[in-house]
């Protein structure tokens, strides 16, 4: 590095172009061109950084050295969910988002970004008939931004400041959606019963001042919300919007909420073909009816169809620009960033490889094997389940007389991630259609032993 | 290609992907389980999603691929603020690893270790960017760290016992709208200063707006027309005068790395955006990712999860009382951490200062190239040197042959090249706005400016040319006027049959009559 | 895109990737390597590749990629014979991995299970294909595999001391080319077997050509017109009347497997393309690889290296004394055992056979609706059904419109359709053959049916449209002429600068003199 | 699968669609169409193969448990060459190569594959500059079938049936050639004298008989052949081609062959961006002038630059199509069929991305860590240089007392693989871009070890 400092990826490091640029702009140096920049804000030394790995060769191997202290859920049996979670994710998924035009693609018109255009009207629309909804949106960062802004969404279009939640919430995602309505809603807890809504209480709560009822299905347990309907009804007697917070893995065999009456549904699209990444690759999607006074609050770009000059051919185009914080900063509804947009393309591939019968034998799959799971880990002496309720892909057990962290500390040096410690005494365990019937007594079997073990240390 | 919409190619039957069959020992030990499902809970019908193979649904995506322009495809000159850079491959391939790709963020932190110590690193590496002493890479989009900063400067006002009484925002009308949308999201009354007659940020109108209700200032800087603001040193100091924090959006940072630091010139906080200054991709519109950096000051109130360096290992610890809790899930993009890790190692400190050296070089290059294009000009701070975008404007062109800004952009397409024509906000007329930043070659440059020259010359001798383009796209002219009318609009396959073919779709349910709701 | 030949992009200076640097302790150990070299052997400048970053590189590629159409993008229908099937992405997806990557073949065997597992479990596998003995996986190519074929033949014979003796090879006309040639390499001369008016091999010929000078009969079935042997079993007892070897070149076998195998009807050797049958991809023409499957007393004369498989590990063994020897380096092309492996195995016996039965009926369906086109016809066995592919002409539209078939190649590209011209031999007047594959549904055959239809329309109708095609494609009608004389051709850049401009590299050297070359 | 078999990779297996076409045709079932096979040579029963995966998911688990068995270079030290290389492939490359329109794309026409068509001609042109010679063809299957047809071409352009081969040959390369060319060829050893060719000997065994001299350079044992200006002298004087075996890795320093005299040279590009493969991804080049009497002897095809109806437009297609077996079958020379077009796509951005400077840079990186392994590994008592030549990326090691393999299987169990064992007492080991110093310096300490460990237990 001490000729010329030439990169790969600055062509006009290279000092001959480097030096015609600079004459055709009558500069002496690149310094020239930060004269508004105050001399005492200049950094007079170089950033204080490790010495860099320019040939790429010894860069792939400094961060190849890093990643590999990492052990993978390929390498460990895991049952860990509680909001990212491990579903099979196939392979023409992966092949069509990592399209350098799709992958470095990013403001460009509905002319010569059409095909970006077109696969995002086709995520919305594929996400529309799973959900059945007439609208959906560009996908935002993640379920809990999805969640926080259809409630933000019911405070706007009520007027009012109370909003009610009826199901057992992620703590992560309950911080986030609390932090960010805070400066309009406050959020009142209706505890569960058993898993799921206490709707009796629900009811006597509810009021001309509740702008939402929050509904969380599968909730954070894993439960799944079966009284959706009276919720719904009790609800929009008094004027409050019903905000379903869900994921939609299970809806090609579950009745989608809005047939139940939920006004707003918001989720997370990781299921539904992202890798888990640590926890790094969430999109989140609002759904509503087709009814102006709800679109006109989403906050997210939506793309509609559009005729074009030659006709029958489809054009695509921003539906209601004119909500956004592009059009009117701050008086736009919340804003529009740079948010999860290939995310979404990749849950469309994935909805039109899975169809209508990979969808159902899906959900089939998920609500079997947790039934199975269900059964397998409260056959265990010490261990029951956590709730009655109906349960999609997770659910809690209880044990009476272990420590759950202790557990998840035996079961890791086995090689398996029992599931995600709740309380002392309760593990949320996840099962998908990658956790065969005999993951499950694989699971079953090391639980029953450590147990064991644990009486056997203790007598 | 004419590629239908995806669902026009389903045939009844077909399959994309096969699902393992329930195991015969489950189905014995639980039965049919959606036969069991609780009255309603089963599903009418199935979803209408289309019955595709697995080839044509390939070909479906791969022939809309071919449809967009990607960066890596095109000189992406033309989507002015955005700072498309070269997402180097490498850094792709590094991330796509069964080490990252199948890792859960509940794992034995002694099996993530490389994911840790990739954020740990990272973490560093900005602060030392940024001069600051603590940061979070939690936000997973560049305004999202807008939104983490103004929720961190709630807080910290919060805390101080100040939160009612410091109700205002102030920002410039050439900062990013995300800084007013943001802080108009967490309740702030927000105040937006216009530049003096140079087109520099008016520090003599900050001055009359700051006050003890004055929460925080919220700004870019260089600002999206490429200038830099030279008193930002005094706006910083006037803030805290009164007991304001100082919030730097770092969005335009690609021609200061390595030049000069958000903490020297005193702020309090601020967030780069990891997609645009440090190289990861776009994502067609995301994944982003940004990093906030603040003071000690600040530090308390980062989002969680905190990763830590404990005797050589890194262990996680959820965020203190005073953090303003969880922005998004888990430790956030860390595709993003590792693609503007390795890209910081592969330039080091003398490669980051040259990066941003010659996207100022490539810059003002092109500033001059521009002007000599006639109809074009520069509006503000003539004469002098830009940062790493300028705003342009075609107002002179326009007045002369009625061609707008926006047909520009569209003829210019039918040359291949993109231009952007959101210009938020609407200040300078008839704009564009162009970034080489540093990965163009000059003769990429070129290639673009002549381009640009045909299609301003074609505006004045063959107006009518560019004002029916594209002639050589996917598509041609659309209607837009369809998409602002509820009536018409149409956001989603089933919506559009339901309104202009009158199919209701089975599971269609009509939105609540919210009745109490208007009121 | 109008994308320059790599060559003109070049700027001094620029560079495309680093090189690590010569470590000092290496350079103190060493000194300077390059000022040593000994006289004449260090380069006098360097060759004169040219300087481009690492970005514009990657767009070139990109832009040339996407000026091509591969199977994935388009209906491959048109490349009659070279069975365009779908290569599953997940295949590509399995052999992505460092498992086969980075593998070195002398490394330790324990160190290679997983690899050597793969080679034995598709040898089995393709031997029950076949019904075959012994299977090799080594050749590199499906034109490789029939030199394998015939390089055994040749060597089993000299085994028993008819070498000499036996210096003929019997083949037919509709037999892929290479099966000819091949035999002509390892010395043997050829004789063609014609199609009896039938269009069916001609059993009679062959008879009246076996002689105890005939060391095998080489023959594809079906042939390349799609029409399947129903003698093939009295010409295998014919050659091996003789004492001839009968070899089968099985690339047309898509449509047949699991309904008929080559040892059950007597045959010696055998091969199988993994890249069209097995579904591997083409890779813009290669790599390729074959399966070789013999009988028994052909197994001693395999190329080696050869896997086995003892007391359930995997070992490597030399071939012995009676091998050809190595056909290739290491084992093959290991990433398309690997593909092909994952094809069978995701199919499965009722899959494989669904596979061939849906490929027939897709041609046969074709078939019909080809044959509804005004001036096309089948020629051979009319009226009779087809196995995967036909060999169809358009003379009758030749001769009413004087459009060749080669112009309606072209002209069908317009409408982004592969139309391959090449079908040797040019026996069928105005050629074209059309395999469907099982990859391709109804709608697909039928939107290929309607183009055709439409460009022989378009024929008869608007000639000079057709004639002048393309009309839509990157490049214009090009001038072949330019590509036969000796004069005029340019094979690589720096010969066309030579040829074209004067442009002498300094490197240049004249051909050698070899004056006693032509005696 | 009990249900009718439908499969994502075959669309027509849709139960309604598959009627509608077999009704379309007349047919009632798909047997009819095999009217010609007859019935005893029709397999009666299921194929006897496994059962199938036909979910995407389980047929990946299957596939990665087999292959995770095997252990990469990556994790072990690896000085293993021998023919197939592990030299760094820029990331880039890779991008390229595993795009859909070139992975899948084959026989395609000039127009609708112009991008193919250019691709390959630009890697010719690379390889042309790189190797100074006017004529490059579209890559054969590898260095094997390279030398085995530049030979050949020597037979028929001379008329001739001698073969003098005056280098080390690769063993598989010796047999793969010696089997190809029997028929036409006799090749006669000149042995080698130090590791390259005895010069004298081979002036004495020349005359008018001779079709070719084969030179291989590096040979088997790394040697570069630094007397082939007096070689090609010779068998110039005798009518005799000059056919050389090569790698044109370091072709950035080395002199090129043809500026040496050579009239035909061919080789490997596995080097020049293509991973190791388990040996598996290997292509061949063949050079010539353009010189239309070698031309016209090649058998692969050739694509050249040609005009268009467009003044300045380049359009590309095949240079004189006669001489292939496409044309003329076994008249025409050899034979040419699918055999590595992607490798030949990979080399060309290999050379892009290198430039004159990265390839300059990389021939004198290698020979400076060949002559550092040399005397790192020669210093060790009990070890000597095979041969004193000038090497290249690979040399020979004698073991005064210790047997090769015994060596390679002593340090196999420190995770190092230190060579190819040559013979009991000799060992070819490779250094490339990837062995650092530190690296070499490791084998070299493991070397003395084991040695040390033996004589200690032979005391």
């Amino acid at each position: 590095m001490s000729e010329p400092f030439v990169h790969p990826y600055i062509p006009n490091t290279a000092p001959e172009v480097k030096a015609e640029m600079l004459a055709a702009v009558a500069a002496a140096s690149a310094s020239e061109f930060y004269a508004d920049v105050p001399a005492d804000l200049r950094l007079h030394r170089p950033l204080n950084v490790p010495a860099p790995l320019p040939a790429e060769q010894d860069l792939a191997r400094h961060v190849r050295g890093i990643l590999a202290q990492n052990r993978t859920t390929e390498e460990r049996l895991s049952f860990l969910g509680a909001g990212t979670y491990n579903h099979y994710v196939p392979a023409v998924v992966d092949e069509v988002i990592r399209r350098s035009e799709f992958l470095t693609a990013y403001a460009g018109e509905p002319y010569e970004d059409h095909g970006r255009f077109q696969a995002l009207f086709e995520y919305q629309s594929l996400m529309a008939e799973l959900l059945a909804m007439d609208v959906v949106n560009v996908p935002t960062y993640d379920g809990y931004q999805a969640a926080a802004t259809g409630l933000s969404m019911a405070g706007r279009l009520t007027g009012r400041g109370r909003v009610l939640v009826v199901s057992d919430v992620l703590p992560e995602k309950d911080s986030k959606v609390r932090d960010y309505v805070r400066a309009a809603l406050e959020i009142e807890v209706v505890p569960t019963v058993d898993g799921t809504a206490d709707v009796a209480a629900l009811r006597e709560r509810l009021g001309d001042d509740v702008a939402a009822v929050w509904v969380e299905t599968p909730s954070f347990t894993g439960a799944v919300e079966t009284r959706l309907r009276e919720i719904s009804d009790a609800a929009h007697a008094v004027g409050a919007v019903v905000v379903v917070g869900t994921d939609p893995i299970g809806y090609g065999v579950l009745t989608p909420p809005a047939l139940h009456g939920a006004d707003i549904v918001t989720g997370d699209i990781q299921s539904l073909g992202l890798h888990q990444w640590f926890g790094g690759a969430h999109a989140g999607f609002i759904a509503v009816h087709d009814d102006p006074r709800f679109v006109m609050e989403m906050p997210s770009r939506l793309f509609g169809l559009e005729s074009t000059d030659v006709p029958g051919e489809y054009g695509f185009g921003d539906v209601a620009y004119d909500r956004t914080s592009f059009a009117h900063r701050e008086d736009g509804k919340e804003w529009v960033g740079t948010a999860a947009a290939l995310w979404g393309i990749a849950a469309g591939v994935h909805l039109s490889l899975m169809g209508p019968q990979g969808m159902a034998e899906l959900g089939e799959l998920l609500l079997a094997r947790t039934r199975y799971a269900q059964r397998e880990l409260s056959a265990i002496p010490g261990v029951a389940l956590g709730d009655g309720a109906l349960h999609l892909r997770e659910f809690t057990v209880r044990f009476s007389s272990a420590s759950a962290p202790d557990l998840v500390a035996a079961l890791r040096a086995d090689g398996i991630e029992p599931g995600v410690v709740v309380d002392d005494s309760t593990l949320l365990v996840c099962v998908t259609e990658t956790t065969s019937a005999a993951d499950i007594d694989r699971l079953a079997a090391a639980i029953a032993a450590a147990l064991n073990t644990r009486e056997e240390q203790a007598a | 290609w004419d590629e239908p919409i995806v669902f026009e190619l389903s045939t009844p039957g077909e399959r994309g992907i096969l699902i393992p069959s329930v195991e015969p020992s489950v189905r014995e030990a639980v039965g049919d389980v959606v036969a069991a499902l609780p009255e309603g809970m089963r599903r009418p019908a199935p979803p209408a999603l289309p019955e595709i193979a697995q080839m044509r649904v390939l070909k479906h995506y791969l022939r809309l691929s071919q449809e967009n322009l990607g960066s890596d495809l095109n000189v992406d000159i033309g989507q002015g603020t955005c700072t498309i850079k070269y997402s180097p491959k490498i850094n792709d391939q590094l991330i796509e690893v069964p080490q990252l790709r199948a890792l859960h963020p509940a794992q034995d932190p002694a099996d993530t270790q490389g994911a840790l110590e990739m954020l740990w690193r990272l973490e560093r590496l900005m602060a030392e960017i940024s001069g600051m002493d603590a940061v979070s890479l939690a936000s997973p989009g560049g305004s999202a760290g807008i939104w983490t900063n103004i929720a961190m400067i709630r807080a910290y006002h919060a805390s101080r016992g100040e939160g009612e009484q410091r109700d205002e925002v102030i920002t410039t009308i050439f900062s990013h709208p995300s800084n007013a949308a943001a802080a108009k999201v967490a309740g702030y009354k927000v105040i937006t200063i216009h530049p003096d007659t140079d087109g520099y940020p008016d520090l003599g109108a900050l001055k009359a707006a700051l006050s003890e209700r004055t929460a925080a200032i919220m700004v870019t800087n260089p600002e999206d027309t490429g200038i830099y603001n030279p008193a930002i040193q005094e706006w910083v100091e006037a803030a805290h005068a009164v007991g304001a924090l100082a919030s730097y959006d770092q969005a335009n940072a690609a021609g200061i790395l390595g030049i000069t630091r958000a903490r020297d010139a005193g702020f309090d906080v601020c967030q780069f955006n990891l997609h645009k200054t440090f190289s990861a991709p776009h994502g067609s519109g995301g994944p982003g990712a940004a990093a906030n950096a603040v003071s000690a000051a600040l530090e308390p109130f980062l989002p969680g999860p905190r990763v830590e360096r404990v005797d050589g290992r890194f262990v996680v610890r959820e965020a203190g009382d005073l953090s303003i809790g969880h922005v998004a899930p888990a430790h956030g993009v860390i595709l993003h951490v590792v693609r503007a890790y390795a890209w910081i190692m592969a330039l080091g400190a003398e490669g980051m200062l040259a990066a941003s050296q010659i996207a100022v070089l490539n810059n003002n290059y092109l500033l001059q190239r521009v002007l000599e294009i006639p109809g074009a000009s520069a509006p503000y701070a003539t004469g002098r040197r830009r940062i790493e975008q300028v705003r342009y404007s075609w107002q002179e062109l326009f007045e002369q042959t009625g061609i707008t800004s926006e047909e520009i952009g569209i003829r210019m397409a039918d040359y291949g090249f993109h231009y952007w024509t959101s210009h938020h906000p609407y200040v300078v007329p008839q704009p564009f706005t162009l970034e080489p930043t540093e990965c163009y070659s000059k003769a990429e440059i070129d290639e673009y400016v002549s381009a640009l020259a045909q299609v301003a010359r074609e505006a004045r001798e063959t107006p009518e040319l560019v004002r029916t383009a594209p002639h050589n796209q996917t598509v041609h002219h659309t209607h837009h006027d369809d998409l602002d009318d509820p009536e018409r609009w149409a956001i989603t396959w089933r919506a559009y049959r339901r309104k202009y073919f009158g199919e209701t779709p089975a599971d269609f349910s009509a939105p609540a009559d919210l009745a109490g709701a208007a009121a």
